[in-house]
């Protein structure tokens, strides 16, 4: 990990406050020390055995392509993966997401992905106490080209429990 | 016509008039001579002049943060594309589009006719299919029809025009079978001024369920268009026309249209994936934009249309229309000069030919004035044949246009007349 | 290598060497800060930065005179037709077309391959004719003939590389057959730097009669190139690579090809006469632009074209080669760096991956110190699958760059290694 | 006819000399005496009775719309007439034409248009004299969006002594 001193122009260090002007676009608040923890040691980084849904995620941009996997009981999420070559910022985020659905209702994980992409739309909102540890991810806001990099797990996810098990980009953004 | 006005805006008076002396600073073209005299620039239906702002976008553009968008993590490119993109929404503002990813940047109108063309319709069009267009379109809403009817066996009809050049409606109407599958439609006319009932055309159409293009060149800089209240379904504009850059332009399309019309142009922007064995085109808007955008030219046309709701363009309409009224009403009392296009509602565009003065030599001699106005054919040769006239000459007004200007017009006309009588 | 280049021109030291020093002051963009860094513009394969000539020549266009081309008397817009055609002829003698009627203005490259692709060859490409392109295209010139194969039954067949990334001639020769329709060639790679045999893979089509597209969009920045030498048939740039603004482009062919060629987008200036019971195209090169040009686009890229010919692209190419070795050296001393691209003869491109990186988080850490880097499948994934990589970081030379810069670079990337290590 | 005083920054009267400078663009120059007299009576403006060659001379970007017939002996052309609507450039340069080639050979035509083009396309050079009254449609150069109307009536009758009689596009430049 970088010092602050080297970063730049801001000192910011690794606190919990996502960054709120250009100015503190820091990398280290971006390259935290959970996303280089989950980029390292991803949780659920396999397809489930015996998945009922998956969806392949493709990025359009950078090329990268993962699939996520869920084992469903009844509307819960009993078990979800995913798998495919990606940037630490989807890995990261594909393996916080993947702890966070386990065990919700169907409608409860629809619920989250909307909350999470507010709170990556919006720097200046506090943090979403529902979304738990996923609130690290918000570092991400202030890097604009890498949004879509968080939102690609939740996106191929949300395909996959709409029943689209090939979805080939899912890069689309929600209407404004 | 002013006092109906409210919302002051920059450069318009409290009056809610506009103030003509404070935006002609805008326009630096505006302080040049032409052979020894101030230009008095009345070609804007050709095209516009450029307002500081315009140009400083992109001057800003090409200083500040140039570079590729879309593709790029690094910062530069990253602000390249939030510009790019933001234009993208302030140009669907600036028509009322439900949505910015229905807005396909194009080089222009004519870009955005033939994309409709060529991808709406021509893998679908049957030998007999009707396309339905209008007597007074530009050669810009004509041609690309002719080639898709000679592409695939479809017939090219022709809604006629009344000798004040007004679209015969109840015509058209009755020319509707149940083999129209598109009608065209220019929303002001550039070669007569006349500003057509598009939305009544448009109702008409969906009554039958056909789509309606409309094209909006000589709309835009003077009307404020709202594509959800004319209920069309194509429309498509060229940001010189209305002070912006040249090389852009836009077509607007229902999304549900986009979404089921193929791709037009194939390259770089508009997949997701390329593979030998079979590509996976992008969603929209990109899908309909091959290659390397024309960043600076939408970042110039996204400034050139806030310039105009700056303004307000009820004030701008209101100004231009005193102008039409005064040089329509000085015109009308010229000897041997006829005006050509006499409708109820104008645009400020009048076209006129003069007795025994070719239009060419009629501009030439003008120009030598500072006046700049257009003659010939205006790409409108149906137009010219319906009137039975080769040419014409034709003034149109800009927002930065005077009185005055239209008093050295006449003056010139004068002239030229005792020149060559 | 400097050594052997004579006539210094202005930009051009004595020696014949380029003065960096001086020609950075041409480029207002390289006086900026990236987060508190002096940016290292290395993403110059995306898209170059502009010159102040080329940034004024456009402006001056639009405070001075702005009008429209062709259609017009009076003096603006005489003074704007004569800007436009010169431009038309610098680009010409830029490529040494024998003729500037052999010039037609596009969007860029994508457009220009487009054209080709849909009406030099649509209308009469047969089931089971071939096109035959490389296995290092851009997008730009496989999707195009994807859809063109598509509409027609024509076949892809695509010609192999090697491990470096050079194309294998004998393989492509091997392939020719007497169905092959057109060959379709990059000049040099955006996504590997090779620069391709062009004038080789020419004469072997030659004696087939075959015709020959080449895709310059990379060459032109970096190469004197010689549509006559290299005897080909159709030559497609953008002005975007080579310091010139958005949104221009062209493509040459030869005449007797173009004059074949029906036109593809129908509109104003493409027509000779219009009428409802048929219409006449104008003339070479306006059969082919239909609409407003990008009057102030053409008029930049010419502006881009006499910069680079003042500053001489030998010594422009001369330079850069060094910032390629140098680069080449160093990177490959960095553990886990593979460059992807190690052709002999190399456009200033250097693409790599590191061990356990990802070339997204890498751009963006980059980016950090100021360094403006590309990251992903640069618009040719045919090359990342056979590279088995999903995505490669780039740097890209342009004139202005320097040895420190590529120290800069270096630096940042082994803090990127340490941080995600 | 403006004096001179009117015509803006240059004081130009109707002297022979050809403009040499944007700023002796003079209008008196171009419209002088002898095209507006051409103008108002167009010398053999009918098509001459019988006549063997004709073409059709239209120009694209004006809409200006001629026909151009000749009456040959051999290789000599004894009558040529035109029609049309056309500018008073166009038309004077007509005038002029029909009453340069009367007599003249197909060759020493050709020549002439040659010459003719070359006297418009370069201001500098003196008058040539095997073009005689043809020289004063030299003012023209002066205004390069006409220099095309000044060549219609030319193009055409090429066109018709080729054989073409029906040019429908007859404003293409000669090849650099
Ligand atoms: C080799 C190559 N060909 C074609 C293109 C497409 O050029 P443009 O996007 O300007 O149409 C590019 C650039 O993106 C390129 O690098
Ligand atoms: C009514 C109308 N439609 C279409 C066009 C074509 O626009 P552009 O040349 O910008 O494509 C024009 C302008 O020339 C016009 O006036
Ligand atoms: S870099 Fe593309 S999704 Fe991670
Ligand atoms: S004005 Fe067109 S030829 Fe005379």
């Amino acid at each position: 990990m970088l010092a602050g001193s080297e970063t730049g122009g801001d000192n910011k260090s690794m606190s919990d406050a996502p960054p709120q002007t250009p100015a503190s676009r820091s990398l280290d608040a971006l390259y935290k020390r959970i996303i280089l923890e989950h980029n390292r040691s991803p949780r659920n980084a396999r397809l489930p055995d015996g998945y009922q849904a998956s969806a392949r995620g493709f990025d359009a941009l950078c090329g990268d392509d993962i699939r996520v996997a869920v084992c469903l009981e009844g509307e819960k999420l009993q078990e979800t993966g995913f798998e495919g070559e990606a940037c630490a910022v989807t890995t990261a985020s594909a393996s916080l997401m993947t702890e966070w659905v386990r065990g919700r209702r169907i409608d409860q994980v629809l619920d989250g992905a909307r909350r999470f992409r507010r709170v990556l739309d919006n720097p200046d909102q506090p943090d979403d106490p529902q979304l738990g540890e996923l609130n690290q991810l918000r570092s991400v806001s202030a890097f604009p080209s890498r949004v879509r990099n968080a939102l690609l797990p939740w996106k191929t996810l949300e395909a996959a429990l709409a029943g689209k098990d090939e979805v080939n980009s899912v890069t689309k953004e929600p209407n404004p | 016509m002013s006092e109906a006005l409210v919302n002051p805006e920059p450069g318009t008076a409290p009056t809610g008039r506009l103030d003509v002396d404070r935006v002609r600073q805008d326009f630096p073209v505006l302080s040049r001579q032409v052979h020894g005299k101030p230009l008095v620039y009345l070609d804007n239906a050709a095209t516009a002049q450029r307002p500081l702002a315009v140009i400083e976008s992109m001057d800003r553009f090409y200083r500040e943060y140039n570079a590729n968008v879309h593709r790029g993590v690094h910062q530069l490119s990253v602000e390249a594309s939030e510009a790019f993109e933001k234009a993208r929404r302030t140009m669907a503002g600036f028509i009322n589009a439900p949505s910015h990813r229905e807005i396909i940047f194009t080089r222009g109108t004519t870009e955005a006719i033939n994309l409709v063309a060529q991808s709406a319709f021509r893998p679908s069009l049957k030998p007999g299919d009707e396309i339905l267009i209008t007597r007074m379109e530009h050669h810009s809403n004509i041609v690309p029809w002719q080639i898709l009817c000679e592409q695939t066996g479809a017939v090219l009809r022709v809604a006629p025009i009344n000798s004040a050049g007004e679209l015969l409606v109840d015509d058209l109407a009755g020319m509707i079978t149940e083999r129209t599958r598109l009608i065209g439609i220019v929303h002001v006319s550039n070669a007569l001024g006349t500003i057509n009932p598009v939305r009544e055309v448009c109702r008409l159409a969906r009554r039958h369920d056909i789509p309606v293009l409309v094209d909006g060149a000589q709309a835009t800089p003077h009307l404020e268009v709202d594509v959800q209240d004319l209920d069309c379904d194509f429309y498509c504009l060229s940001a010189h026309k209305m002070y912006g850059p040249t090389g852009i332009g836009l077509l607007w399309a229902r999304e549900s249209l986009l979404e089921a019309m193929p791709p037009w142009q194939g390259g770089g922007e508009m997949i997701s994936r390329v593979s030998f064995s079979g590509t996976v085109y992008n969603e929209l808007p990109h899908k309909f934009e091959a290659g390397t955008p024309n960043i600076a030219g939408a970042i110039g046309m996204a400034a050139a249309a806030e310039y105009l709701q700056s303004l307000g363009l009820p004030a701008v309409a209101a100004h231009e229309q005193e102008l039409l009224d005064y040089a329509t009403g000085k015109m009308e009392q010229v000897e041997g000069l006829k005006i050509i296009g006499t409708a109820e509602g104008k645009g400020p565009v009048i076209a006129f030919t003069l007795d025994g003065i070719h239009p060419n030599d009629l501009g030439t001699i003008i120009d030598h004035y500072g006046v700049a106005l257009r003659t010939g054919h205006h790409c409108a040769m149906p137009v010219m044949e319906f009137f039975d006239v080769a040419a014409t000459a034709r003034i149109s007004f800009g927002l930065y246009n005077t009185r005055a200007e239209v008093d050295v017009f006449l003056d010139a006309l004068e002239r030229a007349r005792k020149m060559l009588d």
